[in-house]
């Protein structure tokens, strides 16, 4: 789960950093007085609170000179969608001029499966952009889980992208910051770009985190409506989300129900090779119960752009009678079919869910390649 | 011979007691994998089809010092733990079925394994199987044979689409490893092939990629540079997968500029690698270079 | 640094664990509305706060029936001294009926260098008893500091000490406690005993924690005027630790100053062995400065027991000329020497030392047999 | 020959810049040690005592290969970080002087010293010294001259104490270490004597213990079970020590019914040690064994 810029900033402040004094406002919220509030003096900058990349070039971030321009501002910005969607909340922040803009991250090395420091001297464009560019700039440094991040790895690092002094003592203690937000949570990645270098020390203009959704148990605090306000997903995703699907809308009509996401990735791919087009990912993952499996069809038959469904299932741990057990509880509350349905079915128990399905008068396929022929001529 | 497990393989089965644990044990059970014990804290005394079943690995383990391998049913909040108890109880493979374990817990065990010598197969994975010797894993036993394809992929169901249409073809396996999906796991594609390489079974090697990560290119860089000798044809998913979207839970996410589908085509073919299109393309391009 | 049982008991209270309702008083608490406050119904346990071993024997635990009992009994405990000294809290406490008696405790193995859980069915008695008269009783599991205690170590360490079902896991996730409290603490003893069983669940009656005290700079919260009121030291003791001096009482009339413990305590030895009696143990440790050197000096010179002085140093990082500096400052400031002192200077910086101490008539000794027959022959 | 350092130490200096670091690289120059750098993180490009100092362990060894030792004098704040940068930076030998490093640290660091084959001597200890050779620590030099007799002491100014009385008595030292007085030190007795066993010059050992712990009764087993194999002759502070109180910052202690003096004197000479009551009966005892 990705946290909002503020959310990223609020867990560095705890951790000792020093970030730009700012606030966060709501739609109904009385901006200027918010403002006041804070202490803010302009420069401002108005920060668009969406969780897609490129906000500041889709215009979500903008430097403001006086209270009323920011108030504006921040009004304009509730109504301007970034990339599909309009935020929820936005960030205004005193403006911090600076004369560098460095890059700090860390990530899960999937290779080395430790993580891993990043940085450059570079900040300001994305890490690909700067891999590109600047490749010799980048600064790796992979960590021993754990140990944990060293402060003279912390130094190293900072020494290696030119820092010295009490700019690299300032830049060694943000790492070790953002190294605890990454541990205690549970985070996939946790970056700062631009990390701005003002006088002798580090502020980050910007922060991201983005949390391990399997350890969001661990942080209760975290669960909140952002799935809606996040401006990430479309308006089915997060009904599907909400629902505990695995599901990503696509641009064909063709519903696409796998289990697993190589499975389903692989049927969506066969589903372009003989010319249809799918309208979305569904993966409903290892043992689904026939509950999730109805869920699945059912949100598949309810959704507009879907005309069709087709549904691929090889059984390991998901077993074939508990699949077909859904799609006839699925058809059974629907009260029918209401779209064409071509399922294939094998593996775990497949001659049972053949059998099931047979009762209501639906027969499943062998052969996926038959199967996905057969869905893009209905 | 084969890879990992095999006519030796002694099996503890933790969370057997479980609804997935106790199920799978009875199909492992029938398909000949020697299980000697199960776990389950506060279960010690039952049975479960007939194994003997333990509150603690310690005690499995002194009561049957010829178990060599676990597989784990555990939930995820509770794995981690029993991957520790299986590596400090000696087990030289431990397979971990379970997923949504929290990827920092495992990146951890892995690490703590690899310190003791223990191979983690997964987690977040299907397991791992030498047809006709030893199945640790919930892969459906019958449409496996044994012969001499090596399998290892990324993807559990995708496994068994191809190892299926590979048998309806003739052609056994070896043994076929389904790493996990999850974006840290204990045994890699290369680390896989080192084992493959070193296995007289295996003439052929099926590697089932996805897109993200770059556990592909790794695997092409080795061939390329002949630590992996043997033919290589291989599948990879998402080709139609538009990038920054993670597909599933497992996150197949195309990000930080690496993964695409293109990419790993591109360094495999370099390598010599055939790229099958579809899966069922597979068993065509094996008989070609068998 | 020990803490007292009641702050070990809101430590694990704060790591979830449940621990006996109750209230600490001071001397000038209405110990009465104090306890009706806290909702305690009879019987109740009134335990006077003290830092030393054996606290029950000596008559500092005691169970009562009814408040006015507990508040009379209070009042004369607070008069109570234990092993010397009057506590300055009382803890009192539900009576928690039970059958069995556990002990649990976490303490750093020197030899491993690792974190060791001990742990036991038979509770109540001291470790030492314990492993004196059921040795076999005592489980004993290494933890790896990097890994901390796993969910199953505890339970196995649970099962060997006869533990099953659910009072296992309520042990199990006591030790986790236990063991959270040892590290977030940076301490050399977490302990319960006795740990009660109480039907399903374990529940700690008594509980101690040993802070290292060279950590305590992490623990600001902990710095408190407990010195005082810990009735572990002597009037003279807690003089020394305000002075930051490594100082402890004994029953004669030479004072001891060495640097290092070993020559310290060697010089004890030294003195004994030649027919004399030591005042103390005073150690100015490793690089000692004058000021610090003053200090002792001084101290021992106002110690009215302190009949005359021997001091035995040898340089390594300690320096000589500082020692001597620190020696004649003393002098200066008390206006000439008030008892008799020998020292014995050797190593770093001898010439030096000599020299300044011989300036101000004073002629150290090279041969510590020569100086410690001189002090106990004065 | 000698044991841990000798002709070969090439030491780097963590905290030069500091009073302690400074002081004692000079008295370790004078001696002869061959110091190639120092560190102090922000002080580099300086020289202390014509030692050029860098910011870094990473920098040092990069531009003085030949590091395999290093000694650190800085604040117990930031030791740990000093140990880690020195073991992560290859050093085979690290030599901790702070005091008053929180325990659970020293804990930490140790264990990972010896995952990566480093020895750490101390903390809170006086150094290693191979008279005649390389003084890595904070001893007076002029106290000791080369001979057969090798010292093992948790006390360092009882180990000054005790090599002067033998040099004074025409008695050299193959190497003396002083393993520090904190309850967890990087090298333990018993390890140390591993050292000195197979070391030819060392003819006779002179160990120096305290009350607490039980690195005494460790090393008497060991000498009873025949793995040092060496006369030996100790000393053991703390005769007079009233039980349970600690005696100074470092923790001598008489703790859970263990490590008294008498336990210790019983052990060590049940194996056969000689105990001298006071420190100055030494030389005579180990003129009677060599």
């Amino acid at each position: 789960m990705k946290l909002f810029e503020f959310e990223a900033k609020d867990i560095l402040r705890k951790y000792g950093v020093e970030v730009p004094p700012g606030v966060v406002v709501g739609k109904t919220d009385d901006v200027e007085a918010r403002i006041k509030e804070a202490g803010l003096e302009p420069p401002l900058v108005v920060k668009s609170q969406v969780l897609v990349a490129g906000r500041g070039k889709a215009g979500g971030i903008k430097l403001v000179n006086s209270v009323e321009e920011a108030v504006e501002t921040a009004k304009r910005l509730f109504e301007t969608p970034i990339k599909g969607l309009k935020p929820s909340y936005i960030l205004i922040e005193k403006a911090i001029p600076h004369d560098v803009e460095l890059y700090a991250a860390i990530v899960i090395d999937r290779s080395e499966r430790k993580p891993v420091v990043l940085a450059s001297r570079y900040g300001g464009m994305d890490i690909e952009e700067i891999a590109r560019e600047k490749p010799e700039s980048i600064v790796r440094q992979y960590i021993d889980p754990f140990v944990g991040l060293k402060g003279y790895q912390a130094r190293l690092i900072g020494k290696k992208i030119g820092l010295t002094g009490k700019a690299l003592a300032s830049f060694a203690m943000f790492l070790q910051a953002l190294y605890r937000a990454f541990v205690e949570y549970d985070a996939e990645l946790a970056e700062s770009n631009p990390l701005a270098l003002v006088g002798d020390k580090v502020i980050p203009l910007d922060a991201r985190i983005i949390v391990d959704d399997n350890a969001l148990f661990k942080h209760p605090e975290l669960r909140t409506a952002r799935v809606e306000e996040s401006g990430e997903y479309t308006e089915w995703e997060v009904k599907a989300r909400k629902l505990g699907l695995a599901f990503v809308e696509l641009d064909g009509d063709i519903g696409v129900i796998g289990n697993g996401a190589g499975l389903t990735m692989t049927t969506m791919d066969l589903v372009y090779e003989f010319g249809g087009r799918p309208a979305n990912f569904l993966d409903i993952g290892g043992g689904a119960s026939a509950e999730l499996v109805k869920t699945a069809v059912g949100f598949l038959m309810e959704m507009p752009k879907v005309k069709k469904i087709f549904m691929n299932i090889f059984g390991g741990i998901t077993r074939c009678d508990e699949v077909a057990k859904g799609i006839v509880k699925a058809i059974e509350e629907l009260g029918g079919l209401k779209k064409p349905l071509v399922v294939r079915l094998s593996g775990t128990n497949e001659e049972e869910g053949r059998r099931i399905l047979r009762e209501h008068g639906l027969e499943a396929y062998t052969d996926p390649i038959e199967a996905v022929k057969r869905v893009i001529s209905l | 011979m084969a890879v990992l497990v095999g006519e030796d393989t002694r099996v503890i089965v933790q969370g057997i007691t479980g609804r997935e644990g106790s199920f799978h044990t009875k199909l492992m059970l029938e398909y000949g994998t020697k299980i000697v014990a199960g776990v389950t804290p506060g279960k010690g005394g039952q049975e479960v089809h007939g194994v003997p079943v333990y509150d603690t690995m310690e005690e499995a383990v002194a009561e049957h010092p010829e178990a060599n391998t676990s597989i784990i049913f555990v939930p995820a909040r509770f794995a981690s733990d029993a991957v520790y108890e299986a590596i400090d109880a000696g087990m030289k493979v431990v397979v971990v079925i379970t997923e949504h374990i929290p990827v920092h817990e495992t990146m951890k065990f892995v690490n703590y394994a690899k310190s003791k010598g223990t191979v983690i197969i997964g987690p977040n994975c299907p397991g791992i199987i030498t047809p006709g010797a030893a199945k640790v894993g919930i892969m459906p036993g019958h449409i496996f044979k044994p012969g001499p394809v090596g399998i290892v992929s990324r993807s559990g169901t995708l496994t068994y689409e191809i190892a299926y249409s590979l048998t309806r073809a003739g052609i056994g396996q070896s043994t076929a490893i389904g790493i996990g999906g999850d974006p840290i796991v204990g045994l890699t594609f290369t680390e896989a092939m080192e084992y493959f390489e070193k296995d007289p079974q295996t003439k052929v090697l099926v590697l089932i990629g996805e897109i993200g990560g770059d556990m592909e290119e790794r695997a092409a860089k080795m061939i390329e540079e002949g630590r992996f000798t043997k033919p290589v044809v291989a599948f990879i998913a998402g080709r139609t997968a538009p990038p920054g979207k993670r597909m599933g839970h497992a996150g197949a996410i195309i990000m930080m500029g690496t993964g695409s589908y293109q990419d790993k085509v591109k360094a495999l073919e370099k390598a010599g690698v055939r790229v099958a299109r579809i899966p069922q393309e597979i068993p065509k391009l094996v008989e070609e270079v068998l």
